[in-house]
């Protein structure tokens, strides 16, 4: 059990107000709050180690340089990673998987080639690869879902065939929930000598993750959303995967040679990191996964599976009400995406908003799927370390009435 | 129920979106216009005829998607009836100030009657969109006229 | 004049010191301290109002959105651009760079184009149109360099002929302080239909920059260079080139509608910035903006005028020191750049630190300009608005021991 | 002048940097060791002849760069003298343990004798790759013997 009193006074934002109504946040799946350890780690580098890293002799340099690199450990620990080579900051996921497309995916898919994606992708585990498959003319396909918010994994052996070359797949879908089985497609991907991209954006900040246990080569996630700033996200490659890819973005620090003509790369991880990187965001990053696991990834899971529970037997109360992806909390995540025929998610997002209560309203970057389920969007509240039981009481009861508001006929 | 939700969908729209007007398919309309916003699923369906003196004489709307957008409509197709193109384009012209600028001149605002309302939909910047859609529709059809 | 002691105040790293002497911060040119306001603009942010920006409709997403759009404008005030839409956020100067040689590059580069850097470029004003060179067939061409680190523009309309489809050249050199006369290259590109490209890294943090007068079709510059947070960068682009140009990055946030087969992309600025933004950090480089506005970028340049010539002056009581670009101060930055036979830099760079001095020793991500100069390495001090002649005297000073503690033999 | 300077540059170091010891080419050498470090500079030129029993008879050591190159580079050009290959390699396994681990063996930290003046270096560690760039050359042409 986690001390959510005690997590809750660690975080200023909540003590807000919204509309004069305590501030109920329960839009972690698009971006979380931030612990004042996190919000402390920016004000002390900038009061006293500021420095741009690496190459300096002078002491703020290498103080700097040391706080970054640290961070870095940390990340690779935090992530089961052998060595730290193998984690390049990034902005954020989006930037991570357009990493991997190009410097990855141009060099080594052919025409013909197969890219295989889940149909509960986020747009930017979907776009980066629509652009690969239309320029070096491979083909992109669609794993398809269940009814219940599941992968559809039926024919999964047609689909991960001998022309797959690499299959990247959403560990939690950020708007159903779903936890998928990646393990499986993992296996399978490397089965056909394909490789295998993990989305962790969602999966990362809430469950424990262990990249030497799942095997995957690539995986992307975002601090912003697990207790870190915005701007520094991660991107975790094999190692003798690294090695053969060229660089991206190119520029200072990211160069070991340099002439007119041309130029040699800087060795790992430094070779995928152009220009001044974001520093203050990188070890911001490392507080938050201090913060992270002081508490213990698996006990994060566990409280966010309770809740879950919580409000999945609380929406029982509510008709009128459609809930999406599988009811099992034990492969879902604390995501609960729901429609109602009668009132657009637009409405209840500004009726909740003047109770306080902050959700998405939309297709959550993920409009095909949404279109799929033949409805223009849906509200979804999802939660983190930080919220109680009692803030879905809350919930579900103003949720009530905004049906009777906006249903009700006078 | 807290009073400050009021503030937003204050009576009026409420009603209009509850109970839209003119929510109806007409024969054979001189004018149709559609819009969808695709972020949110707003949809337009908006249908004019016209008199030989180009006055609108009968209209029809039926809109989906969010209640600004459905009452944003449903109000439009009743300040519709009996004007003409030109004042059409000065109605909009008022109420498009109204909803993005800080100030209308207050002979304009007497105008816009109980589109006045709307006005309320400004505090909350986002669905602004929501409730200019059916006019926008509207108008760039009318321009082609 | 500037109110220095006033100024100092506000940056709490000031008052830190180094090997026990108050620290004298003169590696300006690879990064800049923060004031206070800035500090507190990201402390603020994540107290009071984190949130991810764009579509949200509850409150914090909403005041979200609009702080950091006011900070996009307020950019755009900033260098005189007519509509914010020309403001795209990016990491740092070199991502700006890579999305211009990526979207607007591969697109219009044709085999035998000739592409116009000049010899004092940095790295990452380089690299990128070498690979853009090698990728399109075209050819990368150096606008050569006189002893003094000046432009060479005798043959300049030789250089700029009408195969010549881009100039990118260095407002103000980070490695000589030389600032280059951007205007008239700027107008002798246009007169062949060339685009003009201008890396102010080091210029617009510290003299007044204006896109209208200047007439470039693209700047670029880093939020972290002029009191801004590290991670956080601006791309400014004309209006019509941008609206032609095509996604570099894809995902979440620049797409406006998507199918699993294709996407539309979103309007502009928002089509080049994939994913969630960096949003604390640019609502801080708006707060850092304001800092300089405050202060008036003209006094700015005053004030370096002012340190330069006289640290300038304080160079000749200095002998076996090889100064390196132009002795007038009206047309160099704060930037000065040095060289001894008899001491490495990375020992000058050392023996100062311990005495309180960060200076930058290297070649400054422009190695094929240092090679050209035939030394290893150059050392550089670089000053910014908190510098002050004391400081000046004090490094003076104690170059002086440091050459003899090198070179005197017992 | 301050004291803390000599934290880093010891009595010992600069001597050697100021007077850098076998200073010269020497005939027919056995074994010659190059290496560069692009990023500052640095250059590191070792010239050694061996015995017919593979005793380190003569060396020969011109180095350029940074006061820590140059003063690593005499200073080892000094404790070859005399050593076996073997020798040789043991010597750098404990310098470089002693240069990149936080603690060494006392019995093996005394065969480094001044070497361990170069200890002072690690309180600038960007300054390491400098003081072992000489090393790091030899053992790379020694391990092809
Ligand atoms: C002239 C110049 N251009 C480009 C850059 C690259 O800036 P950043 O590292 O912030 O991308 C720098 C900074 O070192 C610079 O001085
Ligand atoms: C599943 C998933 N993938 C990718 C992303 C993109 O993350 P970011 O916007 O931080 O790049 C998100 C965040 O919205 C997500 O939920």
């Amino acid at each position: 059990m986690l001390d959510i009193k005690k997590i809750r006074n660690d975080f200023p934002i909540l003590s807000r107000e919204v509309n004069n109504k305590p501030l109920i946040y329960f839009d972690n799946a698009a971006t979380s709050q931030k612990p004042i350890s996190v919000i402390n780690s920016l004000t002390e580098f900038y009061s006293k180690y500021n420095s741009n890293v690496h190459r300096g002799v002078h002491t703020l340099s290498m103080e700097s340089t040391d706080l970054f690199e640290e961070a870095r450990n940390r990340v690779a620990k935090f992530i089961n990673s052998k060595n730290s080579e193998s984690i390049i900051w990034t902005r954020n996921s989006t930037e991570g998987i357009n990493l991997v497309s190009n410097s990855w995916g141009r060099k080594n898919i052919q025409p013909g080639d197969e890219i295989l994606v889940t149909a509960m992708e986020h747009h930017s585990n979907l776009v980066p690869w629509q652009i690969l498959a239309d320029i070096n003319k491979a083909k992109l396909v669609i794993l398809p879902i269940n009814n219940d918010g599941t992968l559809n994994l039926d024919e999964i052996d047609t689909f991960i065939n001998s022309k797959t070359k690499i299959v990247s797949a959403v560990h939690m879908s950020n708007s159903l929930g779903t936890i998928n089985p990646i393990q499986e497609l993992c296996s399978k991907a490397h089965k056909v000598g394909a490789k295998f991209m993990l989305d962790g954006a969602q999966s990362v900040p809430h469950i424990p993750t262990d990249v030497a246990d799942i095997d995957c080569d690539f995986l992307v996630f975002s601090g912003h959303k697990m207790l870190g700033p915005t701007g520094i996200g991660v991107l975790y490659v094999k190692p003798e995967i690294l090695e053969e890819m060229d660089p991206f973005l190119t520029g200072g620090e990211m160069v070991l040679e340099v002439s007119y003509e041309k130029a040699k790369w800087n060795e790992l991880p430094m070779k995928f990191e152009a220009g001044t990187p974001n520093i203050a965001d990188a070890i911001a990053l490392g507080e938050a996964i201090v913060y992270l696991e002081n508490i213990g990834m698996q006990n994060i899971r566990n409280h966010e599976i309770e809740l879950t529970e919580y409000a999945l037997s609380k929406f029982k109360s509510l008709d009128k009400l459609t809930l999406f992806g599988p009811l099992d909390p034990l492969i879902r995540g604390g995501i609960l995406s729901f429609h109602s025929e009668d009132i657009h998610p637009h409405d209840i997002g500004t009726f909740l908003d003047h109770e306080g209560i902050a959700i998405r309203t939309g297709h959550h970057c993920t409009m095909p799927l949404i279109r799929s389920l033949n409805i223009p969007a849906t509200s979804r509240a999802s939660f983190y370390i930080y919220n109680t039981k009692d803030e879905i009481d809350y919930f579900i009861n103003t949720l009530g009435n905004a049906i009777r508001y906006f249903t009700d006929v006078k | 129920m807290s009073n400050s939700i009021d503030q937003i969908y204050d009576e009026i729209i409420l009603d209009h979106c509850k109970n839209p007007r003119n929510n109806r398919k007409i024969h054979k309309p001189n004018i149709i216009c559609k819009a969808v916003n695709s972020f949110c699923g707003d949809e337009v369906n908006i249908e004019i005829k016209l008199s030989s003196k180009k006055i609108i004489t009968l209209t029809g709307s039926k809109s989906l998607g969010c209640a600004i957008n459905q009452a944003s409509s449903s109000m439009l197709s009743e300040v519709l009836y009996g004007k003409s193109i030109e004042e059409v384009f000065n109605l909009y012209n008022i109420f498009n100030c109204m909803m993005k600028e800080n100030t209308v001149p207050k002979k304009a605002s007497e105008q816009l009657g109980y589109l006045k309302n709307l006005k309320i939909i400004k505090k909350n910047p986002i669905r602004i969109k929501c409730c200019l859609l059916p006019w926008t529709a509207l108008i760039n059809e009318i321009e082609k006229i």
